[in-house]
């Protein structure tokens, strides 16, 4: 009965989009949820579509000053924009900790010592769509549908992008100038109606001109939603959304997979070095777990086969996704080059974390805007 | 059918618009209807079309009550109207018009209709043009078509002969008495006495919502134009005669739209001193001469002199107009120049104050509280226009008067006022203006005309048709002129 | 061509994302022809788009999600009718409030439904469809509401111009008390016109949600949407085919602008996201000047400058926004 | 007096009967989320203090409102006034090296003059286009929208990073100062306080309000007594585009610290609906804009507590203004 007794321990968890948008924003929730299954006495208290459009007038210090009040001693915000808010709330709330994710504030040595950043490597994820989708792609066109441009999303694209070259070149053995990696950026993590490019409207391009995968970068599952649309009206497309583990289900038929994160394992540290009293300031950039990638306790980041992907590809895909948890393949290794043609690796350089989390624009041989 | 009135009363509010009315009219028979502006010839008609509801009393047809609540059960029972505002669609087309109201038809059988009607009557109608384009006469010629496509039983007439030519008179004339042998019952109101001796078998005079005079032909015209002007008032005093100075407002040859028939070939000039009165039924160009003196519209062609300033074209010739000491009152108090929900105080507050920031509650106050007693209005500063009756929100206006003016231009100043009130404002007008102040006003009553004006000037159809000392004239004369009638005809 | 799509692929994609604007400019072109201002459209596309889909997610049916549609929007069009028709309230107030509560109450109501999988409707291809050439048959193959939408056209364009209850419907939106003299119940005819146009408001809202993009959320895609058919109607001139070339002028612009992102890289791609709004509006202005040039052309005598003239007159009906009240 | 309070029983029972239907519909527990929208809202000083951040804008665009709404006008582009008001505010808060008051007072009054031109657009287009207001207005708001996210993605962008969370943080000495332990801004309220009795006194004191009653009331009148329509529509809707531009200015310096794409937040919408609920009344305006302000704030507990979404507040706002108007309507109609 008494909800404040000693060992419970409640956390906030603000969300950008819709809890249940099957994307981006469920993952998170959904680790909540494991969380409070699996850490006794903990309980999360979320609000969610924490954004300007869906809750104008409303900021992160107001909801965070809300979620304090309900006891709630370790605050999770969800998203990149979320930067400043977080930041003030953390000034605002010193003996309250906060985890920004996908932000680096806590390398910045002003920054306050009760906020740390939290990601997952979604490059691997990234690289196996993209290898999926060009293992299966028919006509060498794969779409790509970028939120917003900023040094994650261009990462994340570019790993994509590498995932795909590596299967046309040296799994298929295609000539890469048959390859076309097309990025569409819509404007933001999810679609604001008369703000940013309505992402259907860009999935149905992309089909239209005779893309046959689209790879969603954006929280929501529109692609998938439209590949399936076009599916079932016999044409032989198909998609892969983002983020979130069940995101497949909405459409089983028309996905290849879906690259996502598990946040259980970043948010359970966190939480087990609060309750120990270990808390640091830090930034933590968690992999997948090689060897038990779809292990949710261990793996923060995986590769879900969806229908759609053919027997003999998700066979090729584990030998892929083998090689790149041994380092056998390392796909940011040069000869690599910049969109504009400068060059980003030399022969045989490998790129640092560094290098990849800031980096600074697509690389060669994908079609789409840089900035 | 026979048409038959029993005890018909109607009010608005609190005007009482006919009082009593019982009158019977036979089938095979046109019935004219005659009455001074506002007798409620029209409102009679209205409720006999279930347009208007009436307050008390019935109406039989063919001796049975009848239900008339709304103009469909009228014409469902056979009863049709030519109403006197054209009750059209003005940017709809000639055929639409026609064809709305009527049973279904297919388009070309309507079309077929409309041009057997049209050369039957003599009209020239081209179907496809939206009626906007046309002449009021010409709209009223189709919804007489329509009407009559409509075969109906009782076809009721309120000013049909309003800006038709007389050709097409002709062609009207022997249609309606072949109609009305066919079976028909027309009820005709007119103002025109000629038309109505023409055509009628019998004729009813209102006045003041009262039947006065009822007859049948051969008609006594003296009598008629009694009954529906009252009797021809002896000349009382008017004080000292003015004297006329220099001319200070001078019209030459302007043509301008507004009205039915707007303005034409118009030549005024009025000296300083002049009290001029406008006659000539509803519309029939005193509004349009009034508001092109006054600046609000601009002539077509010609030029507006005024204090030998002529004036500019479009939205400046107002203020200049009131710069030059021109002061303006319309007929349609609340709708133009009064502010219904904003108080006696503040209409004060508007007219005379100019380059202040903030209103001082105190002088515009004592202003408004002068006002009142000054001209008798019954309220207080804070009521609103609204609330005040029409005789005190005409006084409220003339209060409003700029005190400087030099011309005074008056759309029916007494509109719906008692005699008492009419009278007190005539006072007020003559006595209390300095004498080289000219006014110009427009009235429907000729014995406020013949009354208090020095020279009358009567329109019709757009045109002067007379314009002459009020002492060399004779109230006949004017009567006569006002009907369209040509002065000697009897 | 824009960007990578072709010529039939675009004219495609335009059709097909201009059907449900048509559905929803020509229901108010209904309303208004009548007299009556709906201001609410902008709710009302979002509320029967969430009803829809609500009730073609529960039932498993199109059909009964677009009639859910189009009652949810009937429903909106009784408040919207009574209080201005019967009560004489400003059309305005009523449909702004309105128009924000529709908004508001989708959300709320169809919150439980947002982001799930439910019934689409696909494009269906015509019988004769294979003996097509292949440009053909990718215009050609389009969801339903694509042929309800041109239907529609056709039948409001016959309804207005040759029917007896279109004419008696203008003549009310023009002249009420004119109406009322020849026999015509004006306040009954608004309503129902009101409400007509309201179901098919509704129904248009449907085809957001059942097949233009699919699904319920929020935001749902649709928002903004009411008030581009409000202008519609002005740009059209009250005229239904001239509303519904607006309409597709407009998908036009929202499908090619974000082929325009490759051409202007240095441009944000949000900055074509929202043109074609105060494009649209702006096109007002135009048909402000051209009307009071054109209307003169219109009544010319020459048959060819009649037409012209017809082509870029408009003006609203008389009587709009005025209800009447009966002596 | 005693009509009105049976008007506002009457129009209260309405509200409530229908938000309870809704919550009904919705399957929610309804006593229960009508005590947490008011426990959201004034539960502790700081929501108090959040419910005032929300009533500063609120009242400020109802204030201008109240000037365009006697003139007879729609402003219905208040929102892309505001928005605008935003943007001169940065404009001038971006320039370094002056004073940071200094700064904060130039901005005010840009962030005024840009509010107020951009209203005067959109006055321009009635009384020279011809376009209705309602459509100039919602045209300009769009087209403010676009030009903010264009100066936030393009000039305007953070170093590195262009994003929908707007520009780069202001420099913590422009920041409109709060009270410790305050939320809301306490230049901003009594900025407000002042533009309350300032909008008090123009209407109901000076000629210009006396001006604009007449002019919203009978155009064709005011022509008689030398006043000129099309000057007073200007006047009137220069005054609401710069109340809504302080709105703007005080949303960037004082609630968000830099300037994101929404940062209208909606409010000139809402304040659209307040003004219709007050009867133009100003005495009604802070009062409404608290209860609005409060239910705004109050219903973020919805999604958070029970699991709703807090569009409820919306749907309470604009019932209240049908349920009015419907009052309204009845009454005449009698
Ligand atoms: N709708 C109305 N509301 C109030 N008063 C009215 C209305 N219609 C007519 N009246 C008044 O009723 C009286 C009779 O009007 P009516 O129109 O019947 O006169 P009329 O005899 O037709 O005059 P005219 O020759 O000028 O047409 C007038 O005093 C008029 O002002
Ligand atoms: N709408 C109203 N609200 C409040 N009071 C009104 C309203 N209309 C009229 N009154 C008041 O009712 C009284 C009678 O008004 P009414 O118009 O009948 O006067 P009246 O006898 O016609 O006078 P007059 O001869 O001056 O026209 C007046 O004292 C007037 O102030
Ligand atoms: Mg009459
Ligand atoms: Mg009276």
């Amino acid at each position: 009965q008494s909800h404040a007794s000693a060992d419970t321990f409640i956390f906030g968890l603000l969300m950008v989009g819709p809890a249940n948008d099957h994307g981006w924003s469920q993952a998170h929730f959904e680790a909540g949820k494991e969380i409070e299954r699996n850490i006794p006495g903990s309980k999360m208290i979320y609000i969610d579509k924490v954004n300007p459009a869906d809750r104008p007038g409303v900021t992160i210090p107001f909801l965070v000053d809300d979620l304090v009040s309900k006891g709630a001693k370790l605050i999770i915000g969800n998203s990149d924009d979320m930067t400043d808010g977080i930041r003030e709330a953390a000034i605002l709330h010193p003996d309250i900790k906060f985890i920004h994710i996908s932000g680096d504030d806590a390398l910045n040595p002003d920054s306050p010592e009760n906020l740390s950043n939290l990601m997952g490597k979604m490059e691997y994820g990234q690289m196996m769509a993209g290898f999926a989708a060009a293992m299966t792609t028919k006509t060498g066109k794969i779409g790509y549908l970028g939120p917003l441009i900023n040094d994650e999303t261009k990462r994340l694209a570019a790993s994509c992008f590498l995932g795909a070259r590596y299967a046309w070149t040296e799994v298929l053995k295609k000539d890469p100038a048959d390859l076309s990696f097309k990025i569409s950026w819509i404007g933001f993590w999810f679609n604001i109606p008369g703000v940013t490019s309505d992402p259907t409207q860009v999935a149905k391009n992309f089909f239209d001109s005779g893309y046959d995968v689209v790879i969603s970068g954006i929280d929501t599952t529109e692609a998938l939603i439209v590949a399936d649309q076009k599916k079932k009206e016999g044409a032989d497309v198909a998609a892969i959304p983002y983020d979130y583990e069940g995101a497949c289900e909405i459409a089983p038929d028309a996905c290849l997979g879906v690259p996502y994160f598990n946040w259980y394992p970043g948010y359970s540290y966190f939480i087990n070095n609060i309750k120990n009293n270990d808390w640091k300031k830090e930034w933590l950039w968690l992999g997948p777990n090689w060897k038990d990638m779809n292990n949710t306790k261990k793996s923060s980041i995986s590769f879900k086969n969806g229908n759609a992907l053919p027997g003999d590809v998700q066979t090729k895909l584990a030998v892929f996704a083998k090689g790149l948890g041994n380092e056998s393949i390392s796909l940011f290794t040069g000869p690599l080059n910049f969109q504009d043609k400068s060059i980003f690796l030399k022969e045989g350089e490998t790129a640092t974390e560094k290098q990849i989390w800031n980096l600074p624009q697509l690389l060669e041989g994908m079609d789409g805007s840089s900035k | 059918m026979d048409v038959e009135f029993q005890h018909i009363s109607k009010n608005f509010g609190q005007v009482q618009a006919l009082t009593d009315v019982s009158l019977t009219a036979r089938s095979s028979t046109i019935h004219g209807l005659i009455g001074e502006n506002g007798a409620g010839k029209s409102t009679l008609m209205k409720i006999l079309t279930g347009y208007q509801s009436k307050s008390s009393g019935s109406i039989l047809l063919d001796g049975v009550e009848a239900q008339l609540n709304n103009p469909s059960q009228a014409s469902n029972l056979g009863i049709g109207m030519l109403y006197q505002e054209p009750m059209d669609f003005p940017p709809l087309t000639v055929l639409e018009n026609f064809s709305l109201g009527t049973p279904r038809q297919s388009r070309q059988e309507l079309h077929f209709a409309l041009k057997t009607l049209s050369i039957r009557f003599g009209f020239d109608l081209d179907p496809d043009l939206p009626v906007e384009l046309l002449t009021v006469g010409e709209r009223q010629q189709i919804e007489l078509l329509r009407l009559i496509h409509c075969n109906i039983k009782v076809l009721i007439l309120d000013e049909p002969t309003t800006g038709i030519s007389p050709a097409q008179k002709e062609a009207l004339f022997p249609a309606l008495k072949q109609l009305a042998a066919d079976g028909l019952t027309i009820l005709l109101v007119s103002h025109k006495l000629e038309e109505v001796a023409n055509l009628c078998s019998e004729v009813t005079v209102l006045r003041h919502g009262k039947l006065t005079h009822h007859t049948a032909a051969p008609f006594h015209f003296p009598k008629l134009l009694t009954a529906m002007f009252g009797f021809v008032p002896k000349r009382k005093d008017k004080g000292s005669a003015r004297d006329k100075g220099s001319p200070i407002l001078i019209c030459k040859n302007i043509e301008a739209s507004g009205e039915r028939q707007g303005l034409h070939q118009c030549d005024i000039t009025v000296a300083e001193g002049e009290i001029i009165g406008l006659a000539g039924l509803d519309g029939a160009g005193q509004s349009t001469f009034l508001r092109l003196a006054a600046g609000l519209i601009s002539p077509d062609q010609g030029k507006v002199t005024l204090f030998n300033n002529s004036l500019p074209h479009g939205a400046k010739a107002y203020i200049r107009a009131q710069e030059l000491h021109t002061s303006f009152i319309p007929a349609d108090r609340l709708e133009e120049s009064l502010f219904a929900g904003i108080s006696l105080r503040d209409h004060f507050s508007l007219r005379e104050e100019h380059g202040m920031f903030w209103q001082s509650r105190t002088r515009t106050r004592q202003r408004t509280e002068e006002a009142i007693t000054t001209f008798s209005i019954k309220g207080t500063p804070e009521d609103l226009a609204e609330d005040l009756s029409g005789g005190n929100q005409q006084r409220l206006l003339l209060s409003l008067l700029n005190r400087n003016s030099r011309l005074i231009l008056l759309e029916n100043p007494t509109r719906g006022l008692d005699i008492q009130s009419g009278q007190w404002i005539w006072q007020h007008l003559r006595d209390e203006l300095s004498p080289d102040t000219a006014i110009i006003f427009s009235s429907p009553e000729l014995d406020e005309i013949l009354h208090y004006s020095d020279r009358i000037i009567v329109f019709h159809d757009g045109n002067i048709v007379l314009d002459s000392a009020v002492a060399d004239t004779s109230h006949g004369a004017i009567a006569a002129a006002m009907t369209g009638m040509r002065e000697g005809t009897p | 061509m824009i960007g990578e799509l072709s010529l039939p692929m675009l004219i495609a994609s335009v059709l097909a994302a201009s059907a449900p604007l048509i559905i929803i400019a020509l229901g108010e072109t209904l309303a208004e022809k009548s007299g009556v201002i709906n201001l609410s459209l902008d709710g009302v596309v979002l509320f029967a788009a969430m009803a829809a889909f609500v009730v073609a997610k529960e039932t498993d049916s199109l059909l009964l999600g677009f009639l859910a549609g189009g009652c949810a929007g009937m429903l909106t069009g009784v408040i919207v009718g009574y209080f201005s028709i019967y009560l004489h309230l400003s059309q305005v107030a009523v449909g702004f409030a309105l128009s924000l509560l529709c908004r508001d109450l989708a959300y709320f109501l169809g919150n439980p439904y947002s982001r799930i999988q439910g019934p689409t409707m696909l494009s269906s291809k015509l019988p004769f469809y294979d003996s097509l050439p292949s440009s053909l048959q990718i215009i050609l193959s389009q969801p339903l509401t694509v042929w309800l939408a041109l239907l529609l056209v056709a039948i409001i364009y016959y309804f207005f111009s040759f029917s007896k209850a279109g004419l008696n419907l203008r003549s009310v939106g023009e002249n009420p008390a004119a109406s009322f003299a020849r026999g015509l119940n004006p306040a009954k005819i608004q309503m129902l016109a009101v409400l007509g146009g309201a179901f098919l408001v509704g129904i248009g809202g449907a085809a957001y949600s059942l097949s233009l993009k699919p699904g319920w959320g929020r935001p749902q895609g649709a928002e903004g949407i009411g008030w581009i058919g409000l202008a519609l109607v002005i740009f059209g001139g009250w005229n239904p085919i001239r509303v519904a070339l607006g309409a597709t002028l407009f998908a036009f612009l929202q499908v090619s602008g974000i082929g325009l992102q490759d051409l202007f890289p240095g441009i944000p791609s949000q900055v074509f996201q929202t043109a074609p709004f105060p494009l649209m509006i702006f096109t007002l202005i135009f048909m402000h000047f051209s009307t009071s040039r054109s209307r003169k052309q219109g009544y010319s005598s020459s048959r060819l400058q009649r037409l012209a003239g017809k082509l870029f007159m408009s003006r609203a009906p008389k009587g709009l926004g005025q209800s009447y009240r009966q002596e | 007096m005693k009509k009105l309070i049976i008007d506002i029983l009457l129009g209260s029972l309405l509200v409530f009967s229908f938000t309870s239907l809704v919550l009904l519909i919705a399957g929610a527990p309804v006593l229960d989320a009508f005590k947490h929208i008011w426990l959201g809202a004034f539960a502790s000083s700081i929501k108090i203090s959040q419910v005032l951040s929300v009533w500063v804008p609120l009242t400020l665009c109802s204030c201008g409102l109240l000037f365009t709404f006697r003139a007879n006008l729609w402003n219905i582009g208040i929102e892309g006034q505001v928005t605008m008001g935003a943007i001169g505010a940065m404009a001038v808060l971006r320039i370094p090296g002056i004073d940071p008051t200094l700064t904060l007072c130039l901005a005010f009054l840009t962030s005024m003059l840009c509010g107020g031109a951009w209203g005067l657009f959109a006055g321009l287009l009635k009384t020279r286009g011809g376009v209705h207001e309602i459509f100039g207005g919602l045209g300009l708001n769009f087209v403010s929208q676009g030009f903010i996210l264009w100066l936030i993605f393009g000039p305007w962008k953070r170093p590195g990073i262009a994003s929908m969370s707007g520009t780069e943080l202001l420099n913590r000495k422009l920041w409109l100062a709060s009270l410790p332990g305050w939320r809301v801004a306490t230049a901003g309220i009594i900025i407000t306080i002042t533009i309350l009795i300032l909008t008090w006194l123009f209407l109901q004191k000076s000629r210009l309000g006396l001006k604009l009653k007449a002019i919203g009331q009978n155009p064709k009148a005011a022509l008689l007594y030398a006043i000129s329509p099309e000057r007073y529509y200007l006047q009137s809707i220069f005054i609401a585009g710069s109340c809504a531009g302080i709105a703007g200015f005080i949303q960037t310096t004082g609630v968000y610290h830099r300037l994101i794409p929404s940062i209208s937040s909606g409010y000139g919408y809402l304040a659209l609906l307040l003004v219709m609920l007050s009867g133009y009344k100003i005495v009604l305006i802070p009062i409404l804009a608290f209860f609005f302000a409060s239910l705004n704030v109050g219903a973020i507990q919805l999604p958070i507590v029970l699991q709703l979404d807090s569009a409820l507040a919306g749907v309470i706002q604009g019932c209240c203004v049908l349920c009015a108007l419907f009052i309204l309507g009845i009454r005449h109609d009698r």
